[in-house]
Parts: structure tokens; sequence; C-alpha cells
């Protein structure tokens, strides 16, 4: 019972936050709604016994979009006129297709006969995790790893300075 | 031996082959030598077609064991499929006549192809200074494709690789028609070359199209295309006529009929036959040479080839209960004398013999439909000897009144000042040739005798003949009179066409100054005489009077052993006077007509035709060839434009304009319809592409914004789309 | 586990949602960009909740997440490679006003 | 399994791996003085070995998965072979064209290396992990090659539109690959495949995975309604990525679309069948009907290319158990010989594009028979192909494609095809007409680097080649099939 007052609680929040995400006009407030989602969902991987990632979210991913706010203020000056409306012109239809989208699937998924087993969440997770990326899943480990790599050396090659 | 010399089938393609190559690559800035690498292929490729078929001719116990030589090709599965040549009486046949005929329009071509005068000699000053048209080369390159395509159809030994040597003929057909592509006409009616091949192309596609899906069923019920596995073997052709299929509309049909039906169309549309004839006159945009070579003796001939190689399943099919064959017979009887009434109106001289071609392969094919199989083969050989030999001829005169106009006009004979556009092509501007061009002229008369079925001394008497009396003895009285009364109005259109050219004095100063061709045109005219006299005498029927006895018809004996080998039971019919008088008088009474109408009187300058006159509006319509382009517009075209029109509506929003549609919509549509009318009302169905373009054109703008999010959107919508589409019942 | 199953689906249904709306809506590359964000996290949601009920001993799961935090990370930075380049040329990230080419 | 083993079956991605770093590494000693000469041929060598390497493996036959999630078979070693090829011949011919473009042109050609890596990794991944990362990887090479041309406005458009399409159909991919991980609890194919056809209710389940897995996959492959990114974005991209992009990338989609429903989703092929021709049909006539409409020969070939994937796809939904008229074999031969086609096309407008300054008009190619009579019969031959003209390997491919239709008896689907090859004739044969029918408009011929050259003369041979020595391809061809529908089908 706590735990679904719990669960409803950080989904609320997490839900609201997110809608602050496509809403706010400003950018800077955007980014910091999106930082509020991803702890809303670390909790969320917390209640659902998976620390390891609720741990790898904050770490890595929050530490990574600290960028991409810097990134988004530091862009966005000056550069959507202000006259702009922050929503394009098919937004209303949009915002109708995606309410249709999430009746259908949530509805489909509902559906769903899923069964759950009741088994308690191995202890040593992480261990387990760990094993995976070198055993099982090497190889896509090995693609990820390349992966970085390439999108770093694109990166840092499309954003370089331009000395014409 | 003789198996030796037929291991060299398969090289018969091959020199023309490789003269289209070394032109195109490396010898096309060198005119003289482009056209010297072409003749020289085609000669030997000409010889090698010759000692093959003669090696047949003279060893018809090849029919009981037809040579074949393959190596296997395209593999599917457990199947290979084999690629190959082979020689059978009818591959002898044919490589007899299109070895000859390719190598007579070859050489006529480097005489032919001189400066066409409608370019400007100012624009091009080095071609017009050695008198050769600017893309002398490419010309000869094209044709020598062309040549490589029909011999490697003839020798294919089976179905597929005929499909890919006939695409290659379209391919090389649509070059060629357009090949004098910036001719422009004063008319805006007039089709230029550049609009004539593309609506050849597509025309002949539609039928190209139906052919390929039943050589595909054909392929998968036998799990092999060549002729002589499938086509001797009877067992298969049993089951597939007695086997069927449901078909939307049609209900159950046998494989065999469907089969053959399919590959009807493929011919209709390349032999040109109704409906799809429309694009073979507009064609004659062409050069002559390739009027000749392509639209008269080889090209439009490959569906008829195509048929006389199918018809054992066509006819299996007739035993299966299908009516495929009645079809093909009602097709070709009714196109014989279709084509021919349209003949007798027209003016321009290649025209003429556009229809006739479209006539004559009626006959062809209306005699493959009632069974004549070997009368079908001998008319399709003998008719391609007469007709490159009357294109060729109207070739040489439309050459010499063109050089006699600028005569005129160089030396002020003309009326002076500017002229109006002159057309080399219309008979009733020429007039007495026969005493200035008398090869061209005699050559041409025998051809159109040949044609017109002279009796007794010309080879086109004999086959035509025979296609009658198979008609008459087998019952099939329809397409007997039919096929008479077309055999009248052939004699009748060709008759006029030699009156109005050869005969009585000249129309016009160029006609007056006309010289005779060069020696490289005229020498060819001279041998394709020989055999549109000759060449009857290899099929003369033996019991016809005294003549049977004296000539041969050895060539009808082997297509008969060939038939018999395919399961065909083509004896010949038995000799009869009656339709045999039949069709001497109307092919007499017709010359004696068109004497009296336009030789015992010759018409004077400027005068119109007399049978205007006499026929009043029927000649209207015969001269508008039934209106059967405007029809084409009014089914295909004027459907896609009201399609069009509702879309634009959409388009501009329905809503807010709700209130003032009515009067908008008249308003555009009449605007829209009367230009529409003026630009396309000559091409037809061709030009609705057009339409479509401008149609796709408004809802590609409304879904290809260049908008990220609008593309999304989209995706977004689909997915949704996808989802609603799954079937939660089950 | 007193949370049923589906109240987690439907959570990452709905973050889905949200961060598709501001895909499909949002003038500001950037935003649209956070917008990608939020829906890969709403299928992680997914992916973890599946592990927890249907497969809690067997860490595909959990793996499959963290692959989706590598190749999150990489768009993120490719992205806004592409947009600070456009950005220099342009002067604008308006999504709307980046549509020469069409039709 | 032992590691020499390993590193035999995965040769080729090794090979790709090594070369990609020592295209950078050589690069870097060698900036700014070969106008990255080095680079390419290091590149295209790895290329080649790891092209040879895939054929090697491919005759051995293998049939086995490889640490857990590759599955090395003669499916997966078609693909990566012609892929590599592909990309191989993309860089030859854009060794001249990228020296003047770009200051970096290692890692132009490092990126089109790990993407051919990618191609190769997707192609075999037989786990759903594999899958999503791999299609990723492919996805965001991709973005930074359309991108590549910095400062070009046309460029940065092609790939910020890229990027927004592959990142929201990504998205969607993964969602459904989380539905179907949820649905059977595991992230190999081939158990999906088995435990879906063990339950008899999860039929709609699996569809609703498939749904959305086909937006993610179908968009790579650029199939209606997943197109809508590629005219633009093949239009504006750098020719060569192009040429890339509409081919060797199209190709991993459809081998992952393939792998993936005859793997996971064979007790849904009545579903799938009617979906995909649907898919099939909107494709081809969407494709072809806008390409009639294009001036800019580019964008001509960009639309005509979606068009062709509709082709292509009436493979898969032909696909059946018949050996003989199986689909697969047509999907395959009529891929293979559509790169060599494309990339011929795609990198002939190179040579026009540097005579016109970047304008690929179809004014552009007006009397281009009589200034440059070698190019002009090279397009020429390109378009029959594409057209489907005997003898060219396109025809082939449209044979066996129609073969398979016809054989399952679905004829309007056959009928419909039919009626696009003569819609899109007339477009193709427009460049034609354009060429040998018209009078210049520009003055001059057309050159071409000695590089350009090459490919262009090697991709014309290769699609006669094809298209005649039929029975060498075809039997190569029928091998791979044998094997997937072996595997799981």
């Amino acid at each position: 019972m706590v735990g679904q007052i719990l669960f409803i609680f950080i989904a609320v929040v997490t839900l609201l936050m997110a809608l602050g995400v496509v809403v706010a006009r400003n950018l800077f407030h955007a980014a910091l709604f999106l930082v509020g989602v991803f702890f809303g969902v670390a909790t969320l991987f917390i209640l659902l016994e998976a620390e390891f990632l609720a741990m790898a979210q904050i770490v890595i991913y929050i530490g990574a979009i600290a960028t991409l706010i810097v990134f988004a203020i530091m862009l966005s000056r000056g550069m959507m006129g202000k006259h702009l409306g922050k929503y394009n012109k098919q937004w209303y239809f949009a915002g109708g297709a995606m309410i249709f989208f999430f009746g259908l699937v949530s509805w489909l998924l509902v559906k769903m006969p899923f069964a759950p087993v009741s088994a308690e969440a191995p202890a040593d997770a992480i261990q387990q995790i760990g094993s995976g990326f070198v055993g099982h899943y090497v190889v896509p480990f090995e693609v990820a790893s390349v992966l970085l790599l390439v999108a770093l050396v694109g990166a840092i090659m499309l954003a370089r300075e331009r000395n014409s | 031996m003789s198996e030796s010399i037929f291991n060299l089938t398969w090289l018969i393609p091959l020199p023309t082959a490789l003269a289209f190559f070394a032109i195109i690559l490396f010898a096309n800035p060198k005119k003289r030598l482009s056209s010297k690498i072409a003749v020289g292929g085609v000669i030997i490729a000409w010889i090698l077609s010759w000692a093959v078929a003669i090696m047949f001719f003279v060893n018809p116990e090849f029919t009981e064991q037809p040579f074949d030589l393959a190596v296997p090709w395209i593999p599917m599965g457990n199947i290979v499929f084999h690629m190959g040549v082979a020689v059978d009486a009818v591959t002898a046949g044919m490589l007899f006549m299109v070895g000859f005929v390719l190598t007579m329009i070859f050489i006529y071509s480097t005489g032919y192809m001189s400066f066409p005068g409608h370019l400007d000699p100012e624009k091009y000053p080095d071609a017009a200074k050695e008198g050769l048209d600017p893309r002398y080369s490419r010309f000869f390159a094209y044709i020598s494709l062309f040549a490589t395509g029909m011999l490697g159809l003839v020798v294919a030994d089976n179905l597929l690789m005929l499909f890919i040597f006939w695409e290659i003929m379209g391919l090389c057909s649509y070059l060629l028609i357009g090949f004098w592509f910036d001719k422009s006409y004063p008319d805006p009616k007039q089709i230029t070359p550049k609009a004539a091949g593309l609506k050849a192309f597509l025309t002949t596609r539609v039928g190209d199209v139906l052919f390929m899906m039943g050589l595909i069923f054909l392929f998968i019920h036998a799990g092999d295309l060549n002729f002589q596995n499938i086509f001797a073997n009877q067992e298969f052709l049993h089951e597939l006529s007695t086997t069927t299929v449901n078909l939307p509309f049609f209900g159950a049909v046998t494989w065999a009929g469907l089969i053959s039906m399919l590959i009807f169309w493929g011919a209709i549309g390349k032999s040109a036959q109704f409906p799809l004839h429309v694009w073979l006159p507009d064609a004659m945009e062409g050069p002559t040479p390739v009027s000749a070579l392509i639209h008269a003796a080889t090209m439009v001939s490959a569906g008829v080839y195509l048929i006389v190689r199918m018809s054992p399943l066509f006819s299996a099919a007739a035993h299966g209960g299908s009516g495929v064959m009645m079809f093909v017979a009602f097709i070709g009887a009714f196109t014989a004398l279709f084509a021919a009434t349209i003949a007798v109106a027209q003016k321009d001289i290649k025209k003429v013999l556009a229809y006739s071609t479209i006539s004559q392969l009626g006959y062809m094919f209306a005699a493959l439909g009632i069974g004549a199989w070997v009368a079908a083969i001998i008319h399709l050989l003998i008719h391609a000897f007469f007709k490159s030999l009357l294109f060729m001829g109207s070739g040489s005169v439309i050459h010499g009144v063109h050089h006699g106009h600028e005569h005129a006009h160089a030396h002020g004979h003309g009326e002076g000042g500017h002229e109006e556009y002159f057309d080399p092509q219309d008979m009733f501007n020429m007039g007495g040739l026969l005493k200035r061009m008398p090869i061209t002229g005699w050559t041409f008369i025998i051809g159109g005798a040949s044609l017109s079925a002279f009796p007794l001394i010309t080879a086109g008497f004999w086959s035509k003949d025979e296609i009658l009396a198979h008609a008459w003895a087998d019952g099939h009285m329809a397409v007997y009179w039919t096929l008479a009364a077309g055999a009248f109005l052939t004699a009748f259109y060709t008759f006029r066409q030699i009156f109005l050219t050869f005969f009585g004095s000249p129309r016009t100063e160029a006609a007056e100054h006309a010289p005779e061709s060069v020696r490289s045109m005229t020498w060819p005219l001279v041998a394709l005489a020989f055999f549109a006299l000759f060449g009857g005498f290899v099929a003369v029927p033996v019991d016809f009077p005294v003549v049977g006895g004296l000539a041969s018809d050895f060539l009808a004996k082997l297509m008969e052993m060939q038939g018999e080998f395919y399961g065909l039971h083509v004896a010949p019919a038995r000799f009869d006077w009656t339709p045999a008088l039949i069709s001497m008088t109307l092919a007499l009474s017709g010359i004696v007509v068109a004497w009296l109408v336009y030789g015992w009187k010759p018409l004077k300058a400027k005068q119109s035709d007399p049978l205007r006159r006499w026929l009043g509006p029927v000649y209207t319509v015969l001269e508008n060839k039934y209106y059967f382009d405007e029809l084409y517009y009014f089914i295909a075209v004027r459907p896609t434009l009201w399609l069009a029109s509702f879309f634009y509506l959409f388009d501009r929003g329905v809503i807010d304009r709700i209130v003032n549609w009515v009067g908008a919509f008249n308003r555009w549509l009449a605007r829209t319809l009367r230009r529409w009318i003026d630009e396309y009302i000559i091409d037809g169905a061709v030009n609705g592409v057009g339409l479509v373009t401008t149609w796709t054109g408004a809802v590609v703008r409304l879904i290809q914004t260049g908008q990220a999010q609008n593309y999304l959107l989209i995706l977004l919508l689909s997915v949704v789309i996808l989802l609603l589409l799954i079937p939660f019942g089950s | 586990m007193t949370v049923p199953l589906s109240w987690y689906l439907i959570f990452a249904t709905a973050l889905f949602s949200l961060g598709f709306f501001g895909v499909l809506s949002r003038r500001n590359a950037v935003a649209v960009l956070m917008g990608v964000e939020l829906m890969l996290n709403a299928v992680n949601v997914n992916l973890v909740a599946f592990w927890r009920y249907l497969t809690p001993t067997d860490l595909s799961g959990q793996i499959f997440v963290v692959f989706v935090f590598t190749v999150a990370a990489a768009e993120a930075a490719v992205g806004l490679a592409l947009m600070i380049s456009i950005y220099r040329t342009r002067k604008t990230i308006n999504v709307e006003e980046i549509n020469a080419l069409k039709h | 399994m032992n590691v020499l083993e390993i590193l035999r079956l995965l040769a080729p991605e090794f090979i790709l791996l090594i070369t990609g770093f020592a295209v950078i590494g050589v690069d870097l000693a060698r900036r700014r003085q070969d106008e990255g000469k080095t680079a390419a041929t290091v590149a295209v060598m790895g290329l080649l070995l790891a092209a040879l390497a895939s054929v090697w493996l491919y005759l051995g036959h293998p049939g086995e998965i490889v640490l857990f999630t590759m599955a090395i078979d003669v499916y997966g070693l078609f693909f990566k072979t012609a892929a590599f090829i592909g990309v191989a011949l993309v860089i030859i011919a854009s060794v001249n064209f990228m020296a003047g473009r770009s200051k970096y042109l290692g890692e132009f050609y490092a990126l089109l290396v790990f993407a051919a890596l990618a191609i190769s990794v997707v192609v075999s991944a037989s786990n759903l992990i594999l899958i999503y990362i791999g299609i990723e990887f492919l996805s965001i090479t991709s973005y930074i090659l359309a991108g590549f041309l910095r400062g070009d406005k046309r460029s940065e458009e092609a790939a910020i539109k890229y990027f927004l399409y592959g990142a929201s159909a990504g998205a969607i991919l993964l969602f459904g690959l989380s539905i179907l991980y949820g649905v059977t609890g595991t992230t190999d194919l081939a158990t999906i495949g088995d435990l879906l056809l063990r339950s008899r209710s999860a039929h709609w389940l699996g569809l609703v995975a498939l749904m959305m897995a086909l937006a993610g996959i179908g968009y790579k492959a650029s199939l209606v309604p997943f197109h809508q990114w590629a005219p633009d974005t093949y239009d504006g991209a750098p020719t060569p990525v192009s040429a890339f992009l509409s081919t060797a990338s199209k190709a991993a989609g459809f081998a992952v679309l393939g792998r993936v429903i005859l793997t996971a989703f064979p007790q849904l092929q009545p579903d799938w069948t009617q979906i995909l021709g649907a898919i099939a049909v909107l494709t081809m006539f969407l494709g072809n009907l806008t390409a009639l409409k294009q001036k800019s020969v580019k964008r001509m070939l960009a639309y005509s290319s979606i068009g062709q994937a509709g082709y292509i796809l009436l493979g898969l939904v032909a696909v059946n158990q018949s050996g003989n008229f199986g689909g697969m074999n047509g999907l395959m031969i009529y891929l293979f010989g559509y790169i060599f086609t494309n990339v011929g096309a795609f990198l002939l407008l190179l040579a026009i594009e540097q005579k016109s300054g970047g304008s690929t008009d179809i004014s552009q190619f007006k009397g281009l028979a009589t200034r440059s009579p070698a190019l002009a019969l090279i397009m020429a031959m390109f378009m029959l192909s594409l057209a489907g003209v005997p003898p060219t390997v396109g025809f082939l491919g449209k044979f066996y494609v129609f073969a398979a239709v016809m054989n399952q008896q679905m004829l309007v689907l056959g009928a419909l095809a039919a009626v696009n090859t003569i819609i899109a004739a007339f477009y193709y044969l427009n460049v034609i007409r354009h060429m040998y029918f018209s009078e210049s408009e520009v003055e001059g011929g057309v050159m071409a680097s000695r590089g350009l050259m090459t490919v262009l003369v090697v991709n014309a041979v290769m699609v006669l080649a094809i298209g005649i020595f039929a029975q060498f391809f075809m039997t190569w061809v029928n091998n791979s099939v044998s094997m997937i529908i072996a595997n799981g089908f």
C-alpha cells in the first residue's frame, strides 16, 4: 500500500516535470525540468530494485545532461526570435494525436496477459551485469564503445570552430 | 558437316553487336568509318545467317530434331534456366529473310542518311559540307544494335531470351523514331519525331508488360521456357489446357488460355494491331530506312513470329475450350480491313505504307488464328521483302522530291520570295516521277504489284492466296470475306499511290526537278525487287494448275514438317477454283478502279482527291484514322483530367470556396479543358503522363513539405494506423 | 511488489507520449532533443519493469537499459554538434525554418 | 568455441575495426599532404579485404551463433559482401570530390569504414540488443556523414532532418523491442520465434511489437510512410553519402527486416504479408509518381530509390518455402544489382556537379551523348537497369521478384507492380532522351576523375555482367536463401 502511494506520488511528480519540459518557454527551465524527470525515473528504478541503474542514471546521465543545459543556454541566447511562439503550427494536432496514441498504447499494454513471477531480485545484480558485458553481451558492449568513439569524433569535427 | 555449321548460330548476333560498341566507343567522330563498320558487321551476320539457313533448307531431316545449343544461365532452386540458340525451319526461314533485308537496308542507309533538309546548314557547317547527317555515326550504331536484337530474337531458343531481344529492339525503335528529334512542323497538330518515339515506346510497353506476365506464368508452370521442350511436349500442353484458374471478372479460364492471351497482347502491341495500332503510323517520323527496317520488315513482324512460336500453346488452349484462337483471328481480320480502309484516304506516301503494314500483319494474325500456320509464315517472309522494297522506294522518292525542291529553289524556279512549308512526302505534290526516277519507279511498281497480289507473277499473290484458300477451305467464311474485301482495298490504295506518284505529269516544281537517287540506294531496290517477284515460287501449291508443276513448294513442305514436330496439323488447303478466282478478281478490280480514278485522267496540280468528293464525310473519317487518337484522348486522358481537377479543388481548400464553387469550377474547367485539348488532342493517351505529373505534383507539395516535424507527425500517425490494423479479436 | 506492472507501463507510455509531443511541436531543436531523451527514458522504465516483474533472475533487461544510456549519450552529442553547426551557418535552430529541401 | 575460431568467424568485423583506426592514424600522420589519398587507399584496401574475408567465410557455409549474439550465416555474409563492395566503390569515387570540400578527409573515410562495420554487425545480429545498438550505430554514423560538409546549408539540413527522424524512429523501435522483450522475456530472436510459435495468444502481442519495429527498421529501408526524410536527405547530403545511404544502408535495413520477420515472426506471416504488401504498393506508387515530377536528377534518383525499395520489398512479401520462386532470392539479387546500379548513378552525378558547379538539373544532361559519349552510355546503362530493361541486372531482379509474386498468385500485387514499371520507365528514359535527343545547352565535355571513372566502369560492367552471367551470381544468392530458410522460417 505504501509502495503504491509512493509510486503514484513519484509518477505524478515526474510526469508533471515532463510536462514542464515540453511546455517551458525558457529553455533553461526546460532543462532543469528534464533533470527532475531523470531523478524521478531514477527513484522508480530504486523502487524496482535496480540500484545500479539508478546510480548510473544519476551519475552518468544527469552528468551528461548538465552539458546539454550549458549548450542549451549558450545556443538559445537570441536565436529564437522572441516574437515566435514556442510551438510550431501543428502543435494542437500533434497534441491530439499524442493523447490518442497514449490511450491506444496503454490500453494495449494493460490488455496484454503478462505473467509476473514473484522472485526476489538477485543480490549480486551488479556483478551479473558486469559479467554480462564481458560474457553474453560482449559484442554489443564492444560495438557500443566504438559507437561512443565515433560519436565523439564526429561531434568534435562538426562543432569545431571554423577558421576560414 | 552440317552440325558444325549450326554451331556457328550463336555467332550470328555478335558482329553487329561488336559494330555497335565499336562505333559508340571509338569510331563516333569518323562518319564514313562508322558506316563501313556497320555494313561490314551486317554483311558478316548475313553470310552466317545464310550459311545456317541454307544448310537447313538442304537437310530437311533436321525438322525432326531441331538444333539446340544451350548453356545454364539463371538457376532457380532445383531448376536451371538455360539460354541458348536453336535452329528449326521457322528460324531458318527468318534468318534467310532477316539477314538479307538487314544488309540491303544498311547499304541503302549509307546513301539515304545525307544531310537532312530540316536542319539549318549554318548550324552544322561541317555536316552540311560533307552532305551527311550530323549524327550519321550514331544512326549506324543504333541500327547495328537493332540488328543484334532482331537476329538474337530469331535464334533465341527460349521465350525469356526472345523477350530480352524484343526489349532491345523496342529501345532501338524508340531511339530511331526520335532520331530527328530536332524536327518540328509549322502545324502544331502534326506529331514530332520526339513525341512519336515516346508514343511508340509507351504503347508497346502496355503489351510488353502483359507479355511478361504471361511469360512468368508459363515459366512457373513449365519450369522451363525452351521452345522445343515446352511446345513439343504434348502432355504438358494438355495439362495446361485442362487446369483452370479463377480470375476476377472473367471467372474460370484455363491456364493455357490465360497465358496465350497475355502473350498475344505482347504481339498486338509490337505488331501494331487494333487497338494498339496507333503508334505505327506516327513512327513514320523516323528516317525512312528505319521505317523499312523496323516498322515493316523486322520488328513489327516479331509479333507474328512470337505467335508462330507460341502456336502449339494456342492450339492447345483452343482444344481446351478457350476462345483465344478465335480472338487472334478476329483481331487479325478486323485489323486487316480496318487499316486498309484508312490507307485509302492518306496523302502521305509513307503513311499509306504504314497502314498497309498494319493491314498485312493483320492477314498474318488472321492466318494464325484460323490455323493456317504455314501460310502465315510464308506471308511473313515474303511481305518483308516487298514491304521493305516499297518503303525504301518511297524513301528514294522523298529524297528525290526533296532535292528537286531545293534545286527549284536555288535556281529561282519557285514562286519566288517566301514559300510556305513544302511537304516532300505528300503524294499530291508528286506525279510523273517514273520518267525522272526510272529505277525507283519500276521497282516500286513491282513491289506494289506484289503487295496487291497481282496474280501469278508476283510473290505476294502466292502467299496471300494461300491464306485466303485456307480460310475458304476450313469454312471461316467471315474471315475469308473480310480478308477478301481487304485485298480489294489493298490493290486499290497501292495503285492509287503508284498512279499519284509516278504517272501523269509533275504537279510541283519539285517533282519536275527530282533526280534519281544514288547507286547505293537504287541497287538494294533492284535486289529486293527480285525477291518480291520470284520469292513466291518457294510455296506454290503443287496442285495449282500449270504453275504448280513448274515451281517448287519446298519451303511450304519444310514448314509443314516442322509444324508436325510441334504437334500442329498444318496440311495445306486443297486447291479450289472459287476462292482463287474471287481473290484474283478482287485484286485486279482494285487495280482497275485505281486506274479509273487516278490513272485515266491524272490529277492536276492543287486538285484535291476525287475520292473526297465521292465519299464525303466517310473520307474525313478515314483521313482522321477513325479518330482513334481522339478516342484514346477521351477514354484515357479525360478521366484523368477530371480526377486532376478534383484534386486541384481539394488542394485549394473546398470549404472556404464552397460559396462560389459552381461558378469558379465551371469557368476554370472550361478554360483548362480548352487549353488541355489544344495541347493534347494529338498525342492522346501518351501525354496523360503530363497530367499525372501535375496531379502528383500537387500531392507531393502537400506531403513533402520540407518540415521535419510534419514528417514525424506522419510517422506517428502511420504507427497509430498500423496498430489499429491489428485484429484484436483473435 | 504491491504496485501492479501495468502502472509502470502506463507511466512509461505517458512519458513517451509527452516526449513525442515535445518532438512534434517544439520549435527549438534543443527542446526537440529533450523530447527524444524523454522518450528513451520512458522505454527504460518499460524495460526495467519488465525485468523486475517477468525475468528477475535474467538481467538482460537491465543490460539493455545500459546500452540505451550509451546510445542516448552518443545521440545527444552528435545532435548538439549538428545544431551548433547549423546555428553557425543560419543563425537559427528553429526546426520550422530548416526547410530549404522540399517537394 | 575458442578464440581462433571467433577471430575467424568475425574476421570481417575485426578487419574493419582495425582499418577504421588505421585510416585515422594514417591521416593524422600525413594530413594535408596528399588530399586524403593515402587514407582512402587504406580504407579501400581494408574494405576489400573484409569483403574477401566474408566471401571466404561464405564458401565454408557457416551457420552458427558466435558470442551469443552474432549469427554468422550465409545470409548475413551475402549482405556484408555487397555492402563492403558498395562502400569501397563510394570511397574510390569520392576522393577527388571530397578533396576540395572538406579538411577532415581522414575522418570521412574512417566514418565510412565504421558505417560498413555497423552494417556488418547489424546484418548478423540475432539479438534485440545488438539489433538496436547496431541500427543506432549505423544511424549516428550516417548523421555525421550526411552533415559532413560543414557550412553547406543543404548538407546540414539533410543531416538535421535525418537526425530528428532517425532519433524518433529509433525511440519507437525501442518501444516495440521493449514490448517484445516483455512478451517473451528474452532478447534472442530465435527464442522469441519459438516462444511466439508455441503461445496461441501471442498473435496480436507479437503484432504490436512488430508494427512499432516496422517503423524503426522500415525508415532505414525508406519504405512509405516512413520515407519522408529520404528525399530531402539524399538531395542535400554530399553525393557520395547519398549513394551510400540509398544503397548499402538501405540494404542493411532490408537485411534486418528480413531476419527479424523471418526468425522472430514466422507465425505471423499471413499478417505481415498483407501489411508489407500494402506498404510495397504505396512505396512504389509514391516513389515513382513523385520521381516523374522532379527536375533535378539527384532528387529524381532520391525518389526513384524509394520506388525501388517498393519492388525490393515485394520479394519479402512473396517469401515462401518454394526453392524456385522463394521471393528472398529475388530480394537479394535485386539489392545486389541495385547497389551497383544506384551507386553508379549517384556517383555519375559527381562529374555533372563538378562541371555545373553543383547543379544536377536535367538540362545538364542535354546532349551529353555528343559531349561525353562514354559517360552518356554508362548513365544510359544505369537508367536501363533501374528501369528493368534486359539484359541488365535490374531486369534479373525484377524477373525473380515478379516470379515470386506471381507464384504466390498475388495477381493484383503483380499487376500494380507492372503498372509501376511503366511509370518508372518514363522518367528513366527521360534522362536517356535528354542525353541523346537534345541539343546541349552547356558547352564542353564532362570530365570524370580517374577514380570516379574506374568506379563507373566497374559498376557499368557489373550491371551487365550480373545480368548476363546470372548463373554464377544466382547460385551464390540461392545458397544464402536456403540457409536463412533452414534457420528460422
